[in-house]
């Protein structure tokens, strides 16, 4: 098992790297939602399932296309997340965030339940787009044109969401107003509105990885139950509250658990607790967590 | 004499296999019980149902409180090896009939078996004989397996691996990878690596459809190397739809287009289904052995109640029913019946909705299963 | 961004003692075997609610989320199903092996976690539960996912006939008003108070000359250890031991059993357990529809009852409950 | 003649990244003294009481409590010898009342107790000195009030109440007449004077009428060094100690 | 001073925090370019004022009047649009933001606040630990942060809630010489003060509260002739 070829080394490498995009992206619409808003947002799984649906139903009911549905898909499922940050979570403001983790989690139940009653647990087929079928032999491997562009267009986002929110003022104030929302608030900032836009932009980050995904995997009701603990696992390694923590976390831990699927693959699901568990006994506070 | 029996459908209603199983399996016990004919017989035939959520302890707890409280005479069904081991139990002390279909485990008719156990529809032992077999013989001699780290996963590939040696095929390696591994490609790039003819799919639902989509993807089923699926359902070629599964073989013991008597079945079991859908051989299998179960009640003629009895009389009756043909229940619980080893279709090949398999070969009764004499089990007289 | 303590219900309320609900509590449950109520059903209840109020000691008390309790259920549920059926030890031996076993667990991972603060020793616990699962997924004596299956209960103490449902019951019900008697007396010992003290401000009681990590370790363990026991039991009525125990999912379980039933209540985990498993046990006759009424009840809960059912009646009563 | 120092600092510096906060500080305080450390905001005090309760560990430097060295001791433990602090912005038990938190404190003369399986009955036995306790900061009325619920200079009063109740050889107070009315600042001076009979007391205060009215040394931090030293004469009369701390209007 | 405009008028301002009622009908007036100072015990319900006015506190009755604007009904963030900032006495440093960013946040609601550097020459202290975390100034670090970020934002009426508490003497004179600044540039400052000595050197007129109300006021200059009622609500 340990003859090594550099070859199948470098290709894991890649496909480590092309787990860690979905990762990264999921982990930082969660890592918006919960370093922002102190939100356990348990429903992200469930709406990037809504997200990879959404593209489904666009495509084959309405005929709009993947590049379309890449657009509208998290605008769609923004929106519903707008609408549940102010019937429900609003509520939630202030208290222990328990009591988010309970009520998403209880959402991502009626989700989940819902989807699987009408469309089954084993799922609908989604179809790579035209113009990125086909791959390329590098050689050592070879890579589908899907996969390229999955790399390259979630990177974008994510370096994007990072500039928005941390070269701007506005991550200044979501921080801010995480701590002291009445403060935030008296100097002048309609903090709700901005936390219900935030939230709305998680989720839709959400819904984008869910788009992103639905041509590679099957689009099933439960696809991002199992992802949910992982992915906040990324979020607390790369340090709560961290934008740059969750996506360099996001694609590290795709490549490490690309290494371990290949030495040691029975533990690829369990290697991120492993590394959790190292990095919070030698950085309390996350990679790139505040003290 | 007491004609009221109460029967429990216990099943994954909601979770990876409610498509295998489900609503499905209520619905096929109903057109059971309403085929029978029971009724008219002065029969009064409860179902009750319930969701096991793919857990062995709400399975037993379940099972155990039909049996204190509803008073409930016989369980079908019960997907999951693991939820299906712990009800075995569970039947065996409050002596129930347990007809299962559903799980996988040939533990079921060996170290495991019971007297008061029937195992229907298919077990490891026919999925690694019938598909590594006739694979083998046709070429795939060479062969790398994806499968899942759990009891059945690795049960599947050790029968598996038997009978490819026992045909002079070899085993290049394998990989284990957790279950619900939602990315396969790392795992497929090392089946490519092994330039194995076969890449053998020991898995199961969510993960054998991702390996079978993302094996498409990176191009492996167009490169000459081949997807042996060795536990697949038609529901799960139903969602994948015939692009990606085209050519894929596997083996099942039902198909709903497979004869006049299936056809017949399935046209009125789908009219039925809230989404239409075809019966799977899961939901095929608890139509049957309830079936066989009401023919054994009413031949019995003392004690309905009795699990062991009953059993005893439903292994002393041939089978004959219209989806499974005739067969016979051998002495370790065992049902045997012939298993087909189909291939996908090209999509310009199927004419009408459903129109998925052809028919490669048909595995006889008798070498499908485990040979008597070579089964663990203790109530085998050898 | 670490968690806020979680307040007690009606902190002012003034001191009145619990005994006679307590009582009436057990009386209760005692008799509802008789009034017809599925004896294995409250046996189920009784041990989640053991295990949810154990870790209600945790997070109601000492103000520590453990998001991976059940390896604590877990693992005591392998060792005494190993002990009772490998080794053929009596069942009361069985249960307190496992007992001891988590509790000795409860020191080990208390040491690597009690040094982090908030969410992320909730996470801490959490990654270390992982790798118990991993552990009891690969190990041989567990069988996988087949589990132990088919543990023999034989007599308790060497007198009781335990394979007697109401036998059973009533032995079940013993430990576990054992256990909850002990947790509430911690409550309410002068060890509760400090650990209350160093939930509601740690630095200030180490500025005391309080070693909170050893008073948190120590409820730590005693946390694991009753979880411990609570998993030892459960073992013995379902007569198997099974991955579930150790999924993360369990883990969650009980964060809500607790919820619904009211954080840091002295009832609530109790009433939270039987009301998530006779959830899991009626509803699963609606079949499909289970995880969306669950849901719909959990947000009910959050939308409605904030401070969980008990948590509730509390304000409403005015008194602890 | 020997003088008795309680409290010895040697060389005593903390760095934060790139910055020094307490820079060389020789610190001595004598037995029964009442010593107050004053100085600009950010000259380092609190830092200073941070590193001697052991808060925080220092980079350099030693330090002696009752001729022991406690440079490399648990802060628990520092608190165990008899040196106990109070906090700059205020520390309470915030869920618990009045009574309880100073019962906390009283719970530890029971030593490292663990009776998780005794009733707290037992400790009804400390009410009475509890309540006295907060009868001299004037806390009768807040009993039973929970800590939240009190106005900020009574939570002060009440943390000094709990600091009492460990009968501490020595105390630390970290401003503790920040946001106190007048009235009460009268009554917490009587107070630090009359329980400072018998124990040493180190004080940090900006209040110059309390450091005037109640020290017997002082000792002036600035930038982390020590600027001056000596009764409040002299060290008001420094001309340095007037420009870095109390300003024109002092002269 | 008689003609200047009213710019605050607070009339019969009721509030709850919760269940409890704290200001039973407060009533005072602070004209465009004064100096007020409310003064009182410690929970007689000069902070709760200050946050009723700011529109802080959930539950409130009663009329607040900004610039001839009722404002009673409004959140707190478009109350800050109308020029109004506060000091809170907890000084309110964000620990996830460094001083710079803290220094930075509060949004401009209208022109004419002071530009960063001389808020950095009234507090050199700040400059020098620009990037450090918020919380990890000292006490009096944070004070001196937590004002000088409301008087970049432009507010015309600066509400300061104890902000000499645990300031050295020598910061004290100069938060002193700042507000007679600010006085200066037409700004309209509001103090809740315990340090009756900084008060008396800063403040126009001073409003005494008991129990939630207002209960007295005179101006600095009648300050000789009070002394004696000061003394008995203050203990001066
Ligand atoms: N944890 C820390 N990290 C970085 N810098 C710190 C930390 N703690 C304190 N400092 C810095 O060290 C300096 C001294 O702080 P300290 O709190 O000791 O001052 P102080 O003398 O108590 O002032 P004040 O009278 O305002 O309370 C300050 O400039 C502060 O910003
Ligand atoms: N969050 C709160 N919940 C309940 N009561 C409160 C709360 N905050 C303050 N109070 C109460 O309201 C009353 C007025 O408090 P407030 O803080 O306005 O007084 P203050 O005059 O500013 O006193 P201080 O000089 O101590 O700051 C006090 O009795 C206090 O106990
Ligand atoms: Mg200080
Ligand atoms: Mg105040």
């Amino acid at each position: 098992m340990f003859n090594i070829s550099t070859q199948a080394l470098f290709a894991q490498l890649l496909v480590g790297l092309i787990n860690g995009s979905f990762y990264a992206l999921l982990s930082l619409g969660l890592a918006v939602i919960f370093g922002m808003l102190n939100i356990i947002n348990f429903a992200h799984g469930a709406l990037y399932m809504m997200g990879a649906f959404c593209a489904y139903f666009l495509l084959n009911v309405l005929g709009i296309n993947y590049w379309m549905a890449l657009i509208l898909a998290p605008l769609l499922i923004g929106f519903l997340g707008v609408v549940l940050e102010r019937t429900m979570l609003q509520r939630l403001a202030g208290l222990d965030h328990l009591y988010g983790l309970l009520l998403t989690f209880g959402l991502a139940l009626i989700i989940q339940g819902l989807f699987q009653n009408y469309f089954g647990s084993s799922g609908l087929p989604y179809a790579i787009p035209q113009q990125l079928t086909g791959g390329q032999n590098l050689g050592f491997m070879f890579l589908p044109n899907y996969r390229a562009w999955v790399v390259i267009f979630s990177l974008t986002i994510c370096l994007a969401t990072w500039f928005a929110i941390e070269k701007t003022k506005l991550g200044a104030y979501l921080r801010a107003a995480t701590e002291n929302p009445t403060l935030v608030r008296a100097f002048g900032v309609n903090v709700p509105r901005m936390i219900t836009l935030t939230y709305g932009f998680g989720v839709g980050l959400a819904a984008l990885a869910g788009v992103l995904s639905a041509p590679i995997n099957q689009v099933r009701p439960l696809m991002g139950a199992d992802l949910i603990i992982v992915v906040f696992a990324v979020v607390v390694i790369g340090g709560m509250g961290s934008i740059m923590g969750s996506i360099v976390t996001g694609f590290a831990l795709g490549i490490l658990e690309g290494l371990t699927k290949y030495f040691y693959p029975e533990a690829s699901n369990t290697v991120v607790f492993v590394i959790m568990a190292i990095v919070l006994m030698v950085k309390p506070n996350g990679l790139f967590g505040r003290a | 004499q007491d004609k009221n029996v109460k029967i429990g459908v216990l099943d994954d209603m909601s979770g990876l296999y409610a498509d295998v199983g489900g609503q499905g399996s209520i619905l096929a016990a109903q057109m059971a019980i309403e085929d029978s004919g029971m009724a008219a017989k002065g029969w009064k035939i409860d179902l009750i149902s319930a969701d096991h959520q793919n857990k062995p302890d709400v399975g037993v707890n379940l099972a155990r409180q039909w049996a204190d409280q509803e008073k409930v005479d016989g369980i079908f069904g019960v997907l999951t090896s693991s939820v299906a081991l712990a009800v075995n139990g569970v039947a065996k002390e409050k002596n129930l009939v347990y007809m299962n279909s559903g799980a996988a485990t040939s533990d079921l008719t060996n170290s495991a078996c019971s007297p008061n156990t029937v195992h229907w529809t298919y077990d490891t032992y026919l999925l690694a004989n019938g598909t590594g077999k006739a694979v083998v013989k046709s070429g795939g001699d060479s062969w790398f397996f994806l499968t899942a780290d759990y009891a059945f996963g690795h049960a599947l590939e050790r029968d598996t691996t038997d009978v490819i040696k026992a045909n002079n095929g070899k085993v290049l390696g394998s990989v284990r990878h957790p279950l619900n591994s939602a990315d396969f490609s790392s795992f497929l790039l090392q089946a490519q690596a092994s330039k194995a003819k076969i890449i053998g799919l020991a898995n199961a639902g969510g993960d054998t459809t991702n390996a079978i989509k993302q094996a498409s993807e990176f191009g492996i089923t167009g490169s000459g190397q081949q997807l042996a699926a060795l536990l697949l359902f038609y529901s799960d070629v139903h969602s994948l739809g015939l692009k990606m599964t085209q050519g894929l073989q596997f083996t099942e013991t039902f198909y709903w287009d497979l004869n006049d008597g299936t056809r017949a079945f399935s046209k009125r079991f789908s009219d039925r289904m809230k989404n239409k859908n075809q019966p799977t051989m899961v939901q095929a299998g608890i139509y049957a052995s309830i079936i066989h179960y009401m023919k054994a009640l009413e031949a019995n003629g003392s004690n309905p109640h009795d699990g062991v009895k009953m059993v005893e009389k439903m292994k002393s009756m041939p089978t004959d029913d219209a989806l499974f043909g005739k067969g016979e229940i051998q002495p370790n619980g065992r049902k045997i019946h012939p298993g087909y080893l189909f291939e996908v279709k090209k999509p310009q090949e199927s004419k009408y909705p459903g129109d998925y398999y052809k028919l490669i070969a048909t595995i006889p009764a008798n070498e499908a299963f485990t040979p008597l004499d070579k089964s663990a089990c203790a109530l085998v007289k050898k | 961004m670490t968690t806020t303590p979680i307040k007690p219900v009606s902190p002012a309320a003034p001191e009145r003692s619990e005994t006679p609900i307590i009582m009436g509590m057990i009386a209760v449950l005692a008799v509802l075997p008789l009034l017809g109520v599925y004896p294995y059903f409250v046996m189920q209840a009784l041990c989640f609610a053991l295990f949810a109020c154990a870790f209600n000691l945790l997070i109601g008390y000492v103000g520590l989320l453990s998001f991976g309790h059940a390896m604590f259920l877990g693992t005591a549920g392998y060792a005494s199903a190993h002990a009772a059926k490998v080794w053929g030890l009596a069942p009361e031996l069985s249960i307190l092996f496992g007992t001891l076993a988590s509790g000795a667990l409860g020191v080990l991972v208390g040491l690597i976690a009690i040094r982090r603060q908030g969410i992320y020793f909730s996470m801490t616990t959490l990654a270390l539960a992982q790798m118990i699962y991993f552990f009891y997924l690969q190990a041989k004596f567990t069988h996988g996912e087949d589990g132990i299956q088919g543990v023999p209960r034989g007599l308790f103490l060497g007198v009781l006939d335990i394979s007697k449902p109401l036998v059973l019951f009533y032995v079940v019900l013993a430990i576990f008003v054992a256990g909850f008697l002990l947790i509430y007396r911690t409550i309410n010992s002068p060890f509760g108070e400090i650990l209350k003290a160093i939930r509601e401000n740690e630095p200030r009681a180490i500025s005391l000359g309080y070693r909170t990590a050893r008073y948190k370790l120590a409820a730590f363990a005693l946390s694991a250890a009753l979880a411990g026991l609570a998993g030892a039991t459960k073992v013995i009525v379902s007569q198997n031991a099974s991955l579930t125990d150790v999924r993360w999912e369990m883990s969650g379980e009980v964060v809500l059993m607790t919820l619904v039933g009211g954080l840091g209540t002295i009832f609530g985990p109790v009433v939270g357990a039987f009301i998530i498993i006779a959830m899991q046990q009626y509803l699963a006759e609606f079949g499909q529809w289970v995880l969306v009424i669950q849901g719909v009840i959990f947000v009910a809960c959050v939308l409605a009852f904030r401070r969980g059912i008990v948590g509730e009646a509390a304000k409403v009563l005015r008194r602890n409950l | 003649m020997v003088e008795d120092f309680i409290l010895e600092t040697k060389g005593l510096t903390k760095e934060f990244a790139g910055f020094t906060a307490v820079r060389d500080v020789d610190l001595r305080v004598r037995r029964g003294s009442i010593h107050a450390l004053i100085g600009p905001n950010g000259a380092g005090k609190t830092t200073c009481f941070n590193l001697l309760t052991k808060f925080l560990p220092p980079t350099r430097g030693a330090i002696a409590y009752n001729g022991r060295d406690i440079t490399s001791m648990a802060p628990a433990d520092v608190a165990r010898l008899g040196l106990i602090r109070s906090f700059q912005i205020s520390a309470v038990f915030p869920h618990l009342t009045g009574m309880e938190n100073v019962r906390v404190a009283l719970q530890r003369h029971r030593g490292d107790n663990f009776d998780f399986w005794r009733s707290k009955k037992v400790l009804d036995d400390l009410n009475g000195r509890a309540m006295a306790l907060l009868e001299d900061v004037g806390l009768t009325e807040f009993a039973d009030v929970t800590a939240v619920e009190m106005p900020y200079g009574r939570k002060r009063a009440l943390e000094i109440a709990t600091t009492l109740a460990l009968d501490p050889e020595m105390m630390l107070l970290d401003e503790p007449m920040a946001g106190m009315g007048h009235e009460d600042i009268e009554k917490v001076v009587e107070l630090i004077r009359r329980v400072s009979a018998n124990r040493t007391v180190l004080m940090v205060e900006h209040n110059l009428n309390v450091v005037a009215n109640l020290s017997d040394t002082i000792t002036v931090l600035t930038r982390g060094q020590i600027l001056a030293e000596g009764d409040y004469a002299t060290v008001s009369a420094n001309p340095e100690v007037q420009q870095a701390y109390l300003g024109a209007s002092h002269g | 001073m008689d003609e200047a405009r009213v710019l605050l008028e607070v009339k019969d301002l009721q509030a709850w925090y919760g269940e409890s009622h704290i200001l039973h009908g407060v009533d005072f007036r602070v004209r465009e370019g004064e100096v007020v100072t409310l003064l009182g015990r410690n929970g007689a319900g000069k902070t709760t004022t200050l946050k009723s006015v700011m529109g802080m506190i959930g539950k409130r009755t009663g009329s607040v009047q900004f610039d001839g604007q009722q404002t009673i009904g409004m959140t707190s963030d478009r109350i800050a649009h109308l020029g109004l900032a506060i000091c809170p006495e907890e000084r309110g440093i964000f620990a996830s933001l460094n001083v710079m960013e803290n220094l930075m946040l509060p949004p401009q609601v209208r022109p004419g606040g002071l530009p960063v550097e001389q808020i950095f020459e009234l507090f050199p202290n700040l400059k020098e630990r620009i990037s450090s975390q918020g919380t990890k100034l000292s006490g009096g670090e944070q004070q001196m942060l937590a004002i000088g970020r409301i008087l970049r934002t432009g507010a015309r009426l600066l509400m300061l809630d104890e902000p000499t508490e645990g300031l050295a003497p020598v910061i004290i004179q100069q938060i002193g010489r700042t507000i007679a600044r600010l006085k200066q540039e037409g700004f309209t400052i509001l103090l809740v003060e315990q340090n009756f000595r900084f008060a008396s050197t800063v403040a126009d007129r001073f409003y005494v509260m008991e129990h939630g109300r207002v209960i007295d006021a005179f101006a600095n200059a009648d300050l000789d002739a009070n002394m004696g009622k000061l003394h008995e609500y203050l203990g001066v």
